[in-house]
């Protein structure tokens, strides 16, 4: 009987929680919630986070030669605006029960993914336009839909997050078009940053369909709305015509609009190099994960230091009452 | 008027030069809030610094921009202090090299409230939260480091014993400053020169560091006489502007 | 004209960074002989630099000297493989990279002493002692270190990881230089592939080192594609060529 | 008896050890010779050799960024070429009965001295011309009478080191010779560093004969052959006329042609100034032994590596035979 009851219990939870999400209600931390959802989704929004602090790194390689004060400066305020999106994101995948530590273990030791676009180095700094324009762009499509996902921390999260990336993008942007419309040498800097990010920019949307996993599910609990072939068509549609505006020329000779489809026709993908960036051969993939890991062990003693300093501060206070 | 120019600049270059090394760090850090933390105290410098340069540009009236100003200039021009350009070694020296410039940088712009410059006076009031914020923040480090763990404890000992010699130039008074506290624009920050070290001082006695007992402090950044780090801070941050001389970004 | 023009850039591109990573060395070695044979590597490379760039603007005949050649382009126009561009991490990393490099120029200098063409002919000439020794004092330290202590073994496997991946693009052929071989001018050095992975994994396998398992090897160098040092190495090496244009020096 | 026969024993020794010094035959490493003279000795030898490493560091820090190929070649091979003197004083220091760990160890602590010209920094290129110019023309004035000095080793080394001296000594002049029919900029480049490092230079001769100890003693084992004051006017003599010619101004105002005299008077040395950087307080002195410390101990493993691999090679071959 127990077990019976038990086994009951689980499904008529069950029930409560898809009729939550088809209702558009949230799922809140302390609800119930099926383990496989919440591994899910901390896998996914750790995921997202990491794509935050790594995506720090190309941008934050310019920092240093930004080449006016203006540019040095929202170049400041956009990488630390990834910092704080990586912030809220680990926060909410702290909400589903595990630590910010072992996500950062998981990051270092490889286990746990971020966006592979991020694998690419940012050779001049037409690349910083680029990654505004088009990684920034690819990503808002991906996180637009996930304002309105079901698990409240991350839909919350996202909203603040999609903000701020449209504002990133609009700068990237305009960076691109400064050097566009600059000199001849300027124009030639920000085609080539085009030349390198637009693949990559395709692939961050995802594998095709066909080779997708996981996508059905997703689509239930509202991580995904989309295709990944549906997101980068509307990227696609969306992006040729700003390229146009550049006066720029996307390096894809089978891209063209089709009167009949309504969007573009495009270029068969390199799947081979996303899968080998995935696996760890990009030619940052070992230059990305050194830097995060080194930067947390050489706060090892900083962070050990903090938590020392505040159990002495409680235990004074303690006296003293 | 050429003295007030050089005022600036050598105001500004503390903010620039300081900006640009806590830029370095930017995704570094040893947490992410530190990390943002340090990277909005690099913003309100640069923030500062473009104020300075651009009132500094307005005044030379000869079409010279803030980036001219930035990044055009011969390394023997900058007038910054060491204390700014030192390298960021670890934490340790990050916090330590932060907080001797940011009571100085309170100190600084609130007694340049009184400034009989209207927009200096201006730039004193739009800093000066700012200051207090970057103070509490090197300052609360600070006291962790010191009184946290034995390691965290020698480390910034070290950089406080590193870094004291370079405190004393931050009141070094230079031609043009000598001629802006005559005219009641600059403050004479000699007067508060002791009011600084019994704030720093009183802040490393109460986390249980020790006072470095110096003999001699190094100088000569207001005079352009850098140490061999500038050159190099200097090669990556002129580099675009060198290579691709004139061209607007 | 133009394809050996390009030709030579690519070969000496190697040289100029390799040389410019092993002259930030002079004076920090572990000791003042192995301090001494770096930088007598550095000026041999930095010799061949000159003579091959010397060639090319002789052959530019555009007032191109071989300064603008070494310091004036942009990044994205030095051809220089990705492996000599990595930075100077230690001892064994130096070490690693300067065995990786000094096999495959031996095998190239000897190569090209059949080149069609005859300055091309004079330099290998005068390369290939040079390279024998460079190969020498690589291979002798390679065996030092992964025969000689725990740390030292360690740290050297550690290096040839990391840099393994970095070999095979040595071996890669451009349109230009699939236009040289086809002339006859240049060496097809792909025919010499695997003479050089058995002379590199001979040696590590006689030192006990081991030979990394690699799926992938990165490229890039060879068209403009460089990793983030690149930039870092420019804008220092380019400074004073950028900060002062035009001059004499 | 026994006690006294020492005592003559030592007495003939030293006569015959004077007698060999006044016939300016050389002293040998095997040699009896007293005490204080091998002290002085390797006081004064390691002291010069210390100088020719840590005075890698200063021209070192342009290797990086020479200007052009040619000069970027020379001073490699001029940094080398300390190098190789450092090689050369360390080994006749070595014959006196010290090893080279422990000198280093001495230079290391801060217990051995090196010239302290080399506590200021390089700031731009023509400071490397005004360091060979200036810098190893006042170390020529004082190391061409070393090369007849009576400790063998040392006067060998020091004619090789003479002869690479002066090489580089023309050849700093000829960079400032360049800066100088250069442009306005340069020539203007050339004089500040005349300004900086003239003083300095002139201090490099040594504290005035009033406050200089040892000279005595030096003179007699020919160490010395002119005062630091004499030294001081031959280089001053020498150099006031290369000045003229670059059209440079000597940083002094009461610099001027003595007709009486045939030298020229010059002004005061600030010698508080001097005695802060020997006490340690130079600009660079921290940095110039953080330098040579990090090396040594960076390159620990690397030289315990090269000692085991011998060790291993020699007993395999023990074991063949």
């Amino acid at each position: 009987m127990e077990h019976r009851d038990k086994h009951l219990d689980t499904t008529s939870l069950e029930q409560q929680f898809d009729a939550k999400i088809a209702a558009d209600e949230k799922i809140e931390p302390k609800d119930w919630m099926p383990e496989k959802y919440r591994k899910t989704h901390i896998r996914q929004i750790s995921q997202h986070a990491h794509s935050e602090i790594v995506g720090m790194l190309p941008e934050g390689n310019w920092i240093t030669r930004a080449p006016s004060l203006r540019r040095k400066v929202a170049l400041l305020a956009k990488v630390q605006d990834e910092a704080g999106h990586g912030l809220y994101l680990y926060s909410a995948c702290e909400t589903l029960g595990i630590s910010r530590e072992q996500l950062y273990e998981d990051l270092h030791s490889g286990k746990a993914k971020y966006s592979s676009i991020f694998n690419y180095p940012t050779l001049t700094w037409a690349d910083i336009g680029a990654i505004g324009w088009l990684v920034d762009g690819a990503a808002i499509i991906n996180q637009v839909p996930l304002c309105n996902t079901s698990f409240g921390p991350y839909a919350r999260a996202m909203v603040r997050v999609c903000k701020e990336e449209s504002f990133h993008q609009r700068q990237g942007y305009e960076i691109m078009l400064s050097l566009c419309n600059g000199s001849a040498e300027q124009k030639q800097m920000a085609q080539d940053a085009l030349n390198r990010w637009w693949w990559p920019s395709l692939m961050m949307l995802g594998p095709t369909d066909a080779a997708s996993t996981h996508t059905e599910q997703s689509m239930k609990w509202k991580l995904k709305r989309k295709t990944n072939d549906e997101l980068r068509q509307q990227f696609i549609d969306q992006t040729v015509p700003q390229a146009d505006i550049l006066g720029l020329t996307i390096p894809d000779n089978d891209l063209k609009w089709n009167e009949e489809t309504g969007h573009y026709d495009f270029g068969e993908i390199d799947w081979e190099e996303f899968w080998q960036v995935v696996k760890g051969h990009g030619p940052m993939n070992k230059s990305r994960l050194d830097a995060r890991r080194n930067a947390w062990e050489n706060g090892a003693w900083v962070r050990e230091a903090a938590t020392a300093y505040a159990q002495k501060q409680n235990e004074r206070k303690k006296q003293a009452v | 008027k050429e003295n007030l120019i050089s005022y600036l600049l050598e105001t500004a270059d503390n903010y620039l030069i300081l900006g640009q090394r806590l830029g370095e760090l930017c995704g570094h850090g040893p947490n992410l809030e530190p990390d943002i933390a340090i990277t909005n105290i690099a913003l309100d410098l640069l923030g500062q610094v473009r104020s300075f340069y651009q009132y500094a540009s307005q005044l030379k009236d000869d079409k010279t921009t803030e980036d001219d100003l930035a990044f055009l200039r011969k390394e023997r021009e900058y007038k910054n202090v060491l204390l700014v350009e030192q390298p960021n070694t670890d934490f340790a020296y990050i916090i330590v090299r932060q907080y001797f410039f940011d009571v100085y940088n309170k100190l600084f712009l609130n007694a340049l409230q009184q400034s009989a410059d209207e927009t200096l006076r201006a730039l004193a009031f739009k800093g000066i939260k700012e200051a207090a914020y970057h103070e509490r923040f090197s300052g609360d480090w600070l006291k962790r480091l010191g009184d946290g763990t034995e390691e965290s404890h020698n480390r910034v000992q070290q950089a406080v014993n590193d870094l004291w010699i370079y405190t004393d130039e931050l009141f070094h008074k230079t031609d043009s400053s000598r001629a802006m506290i005559e005219a009641g624009i600059a403050p004479d920050m000699l007067q508060l020169r002791e009011h600084y070290y019994e704030k720093v001082e009183n802040l490393l006695t109460t986390t249980t560091l020790n006072i470095p007992e110096v003999e001699y402090f190094q100088k000569g950044g207001k005079q352009g006489i850098h140490s061999e780090h500038m050159g190099r801070i200097l090669a990556e941050m002129q580099y675009m502007q060198l290579a691709y001389p004139g061209m607007r970004w």
